[in-house]
C-alpha cells in the first residue's frame, strides 16, 4: 500500500500537474520523506514560481554592486576594501498568528542572511503594516510585534534605527512585518554558498533542531483562512541569545580559512539550505540525519528536513577543518556535527542509521521547479485628484488631522523601544528621513531607509511602483547620501487573481524604470504573495530597502532647524 | 477568591529560558539536572465568591491575556 | 591606568566600552572572557558593559553574576580595584551583591531607549570627578530592566551613606515622578559601593563620547576614571 | 524525580507585571478583578532519585540562582 494517496499530495500544496513532474523526476512514487521535501521546495516561499518571471526584469547591475539578487543578500562595493551587505524580508503570516515570536523570528532570519555572507550586521530596519487603528486587534498586534523586534534586536545587539509604519483597514486580517539588516563585510572576504569539493564535510551548527513549524514554508505561502488557527502550534520560538553567540561564532571561524561554503537554515530549514548548497556547486550531498543534533526524542527524517528550528546554520568545511570549527562552536556554547559529506552523484541521499530513507536528484528539484506565468491585467487609474475636489478645511483644523492621523503621528513610541544606539556608531536615530550608522572607525557613514505608499500602488502599480522606488532614493539623499542599490519586499494578494498579478507585474515595472533612471539597482529582495484574508486582499505594497553612503560625516545632512534666522527653501514642483 | 494560574510552554516548543538556567546550573556545578522548562505562574484576587463563575471568568482571562494559546498551556486552580 | 572589559556570552556594549576607554585613555583594555578563573592582579579598573548575558533569560545579570570571572571581580573589587557596570554591569554587579537592591522590569514593561537627563549626586568620587556636584548631564539608556528597587531599610541606608551617583531628572535638574523613566526608587539611576570604589549606572557613558553621535557628556566619567587610576 | 519550583515577589515589592496585567483585564472588560501578583513557575526534571536530597539540591539552586532573596520569595515541592 502506498502512503501517498491524493490527499497526501494535497495537504502538501502540490498540484496534479506538479504531482505527475515530481513522478517524472523521481521516476518513481516519492516517499513522505521525498514529498516534503518537493513541496517545501516548490512552495511560492522557496520557488518563486509566481514572480520569478517579473523579478528577472528588475535591473541589478552597476559597477559597485558585488553580488545581485540569488544570493543570501545583496552586496555593493562601498570602498576603502569594504561591502555592504543587505536584504529584507517578510515575517508576515507568522506575525499576524502570533506577534512577538513571528516578529522576531523575522529580524533572526533576516540577521543570518547578511552575516551568513561574512557581514558584520550593523543596522536592521523595518516595515509594518497594520490594520485600521479601531479594528479591536490591531493594538495588540502592534505592540507585539513591536516587542518582538525590539526584544530580538536588542540582545542581539544590532541596532534598529529606521523603518516606516502604516495603518489601512486591508491589513486588518492580514499584517505586514518585513525586516531589513545591513551588515559591513571585508570586500575581498564574502562568503557564498555554493558547494564545492566533493568528499568535504558538511557541518550543521547553531541550535538543536526540534519539531518547529514543519509545514510552516507551505503556510507561508497558503492563503489565510479560518482554517488557520489550527496551524498554530508552527509558529517558532526565537532565541536571540543564541543568534548572537552565532553570529560571533559564524564570524570567528570566518576568519579562517576553513569555510567553502555556507547557509542559514531559514524557511524550509536543512531541505532548502542543502538542496540550495548542492545545487549551486553542482554537486551531490549524503546526509546522515541521525547525526543531526535534535532537541526531541523520536524525531523522524521527515520532521529534521523539513523542520524550521531557528538559529542554525550548514556549512561545507574545507578537510581537515573540522576540529577547528567544533572548537570555536563550542566555545560560544552552540552545537556542532558533521552530518554528511559531498559528493559527485548530483543526488541528495539521506541515512537513517545507516539505511536510506530519501535519494532525489538535486537539480531537476532545485531549477526545475514550476515558473508560471501567470495572467495579469494591470489597472491603472489615470485620473488624479484634482484640487476643487478636495474639501475645504480651513488650515489650521487640517494641520491638526493631519498630525493627528495615524499614518502622520509621531513614532516615537516605536522606535524608543528598539536599541537604536548599541554598537556605538549611529549618527541619525530614527526619527529622519533615513537612519545614519558610521562605519564603525572611519568617518564614513551608511545610510538606510525602507519606503513605500500602498495607495499610490493599489492607484496605479506602475507609478506606485516608481514612486517607492524614487522616496527611498530621496530619503538616502536628503542626508547627503549617494544611493547605491535598494532591497525589495514585494507582498501582495493572490497572484491567481489577474487583478493581483497586474498589481505584482506593474509595479515591477515601476521599479525598474526608477531604478534605471536613478542608476540605483536591485541586489536582493523577498516576495510575499497569498496576503489575503477570506478572499480580500491587502493593499499591494512593494517595500523598498535603500542603502547609500556618506563619504564624510561631518558634511551630513539632518532633519532639525538648526539656528534661527536662517532661511528656509523649498525644492521641487 | 484566589485563582492560581500556571502558564507553560507546550512540549514540544522551544524554552530558551530553560535551556538557558539549565546550563547556568550545570555551570555551577549541579550535576543531574536532567531538564528545565520556564513557565509563569500568576496570582489573581477576584471579588467574586462564586467558585464555578470564578473559573470561568479566570479560563476566560487566560485565553483572552494571561496565555498566549498559541505556544502555550495554561492551568487554573481557584482557592475560597 | 589598566583597564579590563569583561565578556559575557550575550555582551553587546563591550566593544562599545573598549572604544570609549581606548579614546580617553589611548591603550586598548584588555578583553577578559566569562570562563577566566583569574583577574590579572594589576588591574586599576574592571568594566561590565551592557548587553544581555547569558539571554538575561531568568532575570537580568542573575546568570552572569555566578560565572566564573565574577568571582575575580569581586575579589578584585574587596581589594579596592574600581568596578564599573554599566547597564546589565549594573545588574550583573547587583545580582552579585557588590551593589544594593535590584533592577527590576521597567514600570511599563518596555523596554526604553532614548536621552534622559541626570543630575550628578557626588563629583566626589573616581568616576564622578571631572563633574560637578549637581550637575544636569544627558546620558542615552536602552533597557528594559531599570527599575531600581531597594526595601525601605535598604534605601534609607544608601541614602544616608550618600551612596546615590545620579538621579533621573529634567532638564532644569529637577527630581520628579515625571522625570523617573523606568519607576526606580528615588529615581535612583547610578549607585556607588559605600566606598564609591564601584559603581553601577542603568545609562550608558559609552555612548555619548563624540558630537557624531550626539553629546559628549559621558567623556568625563571616562576622563575622570583616567586621572584618578594613572 | 521533578522539582516545581514557584518564585515569587516578596510582599511589599512592587511588581509592575502584576499590575500591567491587572490594568489590561481591566481594559477588556474584566471587572472585580482585586489585585494581580506574577510569579515564575519552574520545573526541574532531576536524576536524583531521593526525595531529601533533591529537595536540598534545588533548595540550593534557588537560593544561588532561581530566586533572587532581595525581592524574591520561593517554595519547591517534590515530585516522585
Ligand atoms: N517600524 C519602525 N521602526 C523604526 N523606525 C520607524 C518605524 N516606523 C517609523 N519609523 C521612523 O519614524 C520616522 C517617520 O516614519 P514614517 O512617517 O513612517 O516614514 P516617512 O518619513 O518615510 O514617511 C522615520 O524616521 C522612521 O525611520
Amino acid at each position: 500500500m502506498s502512503e501517498i494517496t491524493p490527499e497526501v499530495v494535497a495537504q502538501h500544496g502540490l498540484t496534479d500537474d506538479e504531482y505527475k513532474l515530481v513522478l517524472d523526476i523521481m521516476g518513481r512514487e516519492p516517499n513522505l520523506t521525498e514529498l516534503g521535501i518537493f513541496s517545501v521546495m516548490w512552495s511560492e516561499h522557496c520557488s518563486y514560481k509566481s514572480s520569478k518571471k517579473w523579478l528577472k526584469t528588475l535591473p541589478t547591475e552597476a559597477p559597485w554592486v558585488i553580488c545581485g539578487p540569488g544570493e543570501n543578500a545583496g552586496i555593493v562595493d562601498i570602498g576603502e576594501g569594504l561591502a555592504a551587505v543587505f536584504k529584507m524580508e517578510s515575517h508576515n503570516h507568522p506575525s499576524f498568528i502570533e506577534p512577538y515570536q513571528g516578529a522576531a523570528t523575522g529580524v533572526g532570519g533576516i540577521l543570518r542572511d547578511v552575516f551568513t555572507m561574512g557581514a558584520r550586521p550593523v543596522a536592521n530596519l523595518n516595515a509594518l503594516r497594520f490594520g485600521s487603528p479601531d479594528n479591536a486587534k490591531t493594538r495588540h498586534l502592534v505592540a507585539g510585534v513591536v516587542a518582538g523586534i525590539g526584544g530580538y534586536g536588542n540582545c542581539v545587539g544590532v541596532p534598529t534605527i529606521g523603518g516606516e509604519t502604516n495603518f489601512h483597514a486591508s491589513y486588518n486580517g492580514n499584517i505586514l512585518v518585513n525586516a531589513m539588516t545591513v551588515g559591513i563585510a571585508p570586500a575581498d572576504k564574502i562568503f557564498y554558498s555554493a558547494a564545492a569539493g566533493i568528499g568535504n564535510p558538511v557541518v550543521y551548527a547553531g541550535s538543536k533542531t526540534g519539531r518547529d513549524g514543519i509545514h510552516g514554508a507551505t503556510m507561508a505561502s497558503a492563503e489565510f483562512d479560518e482554517k488557520s488557527e489550527e496551524k498554530r502550534p508552527t509558529v517558532q520560538v526565537g532565541d536571540p541569545f543564541t543568534e548572537k553567540l552565532l553570529i560571533e561564532a559564524c564570524l570567528e571561524l570566518m576568519a579562517t580559512d576553513a569555510i567553502v561554503a555556507i547557509q542559514d537554515m531559514g524557511a524550509a530549514g536543512l531541505t532548502s539550505s542543502s538542496f540550495e548548497m548542492a545545487s549551486k556547486g553542482g554537486l551531490g550531498v549524503e546526509l546522515e540525519l541521525d547525526r543531526v543534533p535534535m532537541r526531541e526524542e523520536g524525531m523522524t527524517p521527515y520532521e529534521l528536513m523539513l523542520s524550521e528550528s531557528q538559529e542554525r546554520m550548514l556549512m561545507v568545511l574545507k578537510p581537515g577543518k573540522e576540529e577547528l570549527a567544533q572548537a570555536i562552536f563550542h566555545k560560544w556554547e552552540l552545537d556542532f556535527a558533521v552530518i554528511g559529506h559531498l559528493t559527485e552523484t548530483g543526488r541528495m541521499v539521506l541515512k537513517w542509521h545507516g539505511e536510506t530513507v530519501g535519494d532525489l536528484p538535486i537539480d531537476p528539484l532545485a531549477q526545475a521547479s514550476p515558473e508560471y506565468d501567470r495572467p495579469h491585467e494591470i489597472k491603472r487609474e489615470t485620473r488624479g485628484v484634482r484640487a476643487n475636489e478636495t474639501p475645504e478645511v480651513p488650515w489650521k483644523e487640517a494641520l491638526t488631522q493631519l498630525v493627528g492621523c495615524p499614518d502622520l503621528a509621531s513614532r516615537r513610541w516605536i522606535w524608543e523601544q528598539y536599541d537604536h544606539m548599541v554598537m556605538g556608531d549611529t549618527v541619525v536615530r530614527p526619527g529622519g528621513d533615513a537612519g545614519v550608522v558610521r562605519i564603525h572607525g572611519t568617518n564614513r557613514g551608511l545610510a538606510a531607509t525602507t519606503d513605500c505608499t500602498p495607495r499610490y500602488v493599489q492607484a496605479d502599480p506602475v507609478e506606485g511602483g516608481k514612486q517607492a522606488v524614487a522616496e527611498a532614493w530621496r530619503n538616502l539623499t536628503a542626508v547627503g547620501a549617494r544611493p547605491l542599490a535598494i532591497t525589495d519586499n514585494m507582498n501582495f494578494g493572490n497572484p491567481e487573481k489577474p487583478e493581483i498579478m497586474g498589481q505584482f507585474v506593474g509595479a515591477c515595472q515601476g521599479m525598474a524604470e526608477a531604478c534605471k533612471a536613478l542608476d540605483f539597482p536591485v541586489v536582493s529582495g523577498n516576495v510575499s504573495l497569498y496576503n489575503e484574508t477570506a478572499g480580500q486582499p491587502i493593499m499591494p505594497t512593494p517595500a523598498i530597502g535603500a542603502v547609500g553612503l556618506i563619504d564624510d560625516l561631518d558634511r551630513m545632512a539632518t532633519v532639525p532647524f538648526k539656528a534661527s534666522d536662517e532661511i528656509i527653501v523649498v525644492l521641487g514642483e | 477568591m484566589k485563582a492560581k494560574v500556571h502558564v507553560t510552554l507546550k512540549p514540544g516548543v522551544l524554552d530558551p529560558q530553560g535551556k538557558a538556567v539549565s546550563h547556568a546550573l550545570d555551570a555551577l556545578g549541579f550535576t543531574g539536572v536532567e531538564d528545565v522548562r520556564q513557565g509563569k505562574y500568576i496570582e489573581v484576587d477576584l471579588a467574586e465568591t462564586d467558585p464555578a463563575k470564578a473559573r470561568e471568568a479566570v479560563d476566560r482571562m487566560c485565553r483572552e491575556l494571561l496565555a498566549n494559546t498559541v505556544i502555550e498551556n495554561y492551568t487554573v486552580e481557584i482557592e475560597g | 591606568m589598566k583597564a579590563a572589559v569583561i565578556v559575557f556570552p550575550g555582551s553587546n556594549c563591550d566593544r562599545d566600552v573598549a572604544v570609549a576607554l581606548e579614546r580617553v585613555a589611548g591603550t586598548k583594555p584588555l578583553m577578559l572572557w566569562h570562563r577566566e578563573t583569574e583577574v590579572p592582579s594589576d588591574l586599576d579598573l574592571i568594566v561590565v558593559p551592557g548587553g544581555f548575558s547569558y539571554g538575561d533569560y531568568l532575570r537580568s545579570g542573575a546568570m552572569a553574576a555566578h560565572s566564573p570571572v565574577m568571582a575575580g571581580v569581586k575579589a578584585a573589587a574587596d581589594k579596592g580595584v574600581r568596578v564599573l557596570g554599566i547597564c546589565n554591569g549594573f545588574q550583573i554587579l547587583t545580582e552579585s551583591h557588590l551593589l544594593p537592591g535590584a533592577l527590576m522590569r521597567n514600570r511599563d514593561l518596555k523596554f526604553i531607549c532614548k536621552d534622559v537627563h541626570l543630575t550628578v549626586e557626588s563629583a566626589d568620587s573616581d568616576f564622578t570627578r571631572g563633574y560637578a556636584d549637581g550637575q544636569v548631564v544627558r546620558y542615552p539608556v536602552a533597557h528594559h530592566d531599570g527599575n531600581f528597587f531597594a526595601d525601605d531599610e535598604t534605601l534609607a541606608a544608601i541614602e544616608d551613606a550618600g551612596q546615590v551617583a545620579f538621579r533621573y531628572c529634567q532638564p532644569d535638574g529637577t527630581v520628579d515622578a515625571d522625570a523617573n523613566i523606568n519607576g526606580s526608587r528615588n529615581n535612583i539611576a547610578g549607585l556607588f559601593n559605600r566606598d564609591r570604589t564601584v559603581l553601577g549606572l542603568m545609562p550608558h557613558p559609552e555612548r555619548l563620547i563624540d558630537q557624531h553621535l550626539g553629546g559628549t557628556d559621558g567623556v568625563p566619567m571616562f576622563k575622570s576614571l583616567l586621572e584618578a587610576l594613572s
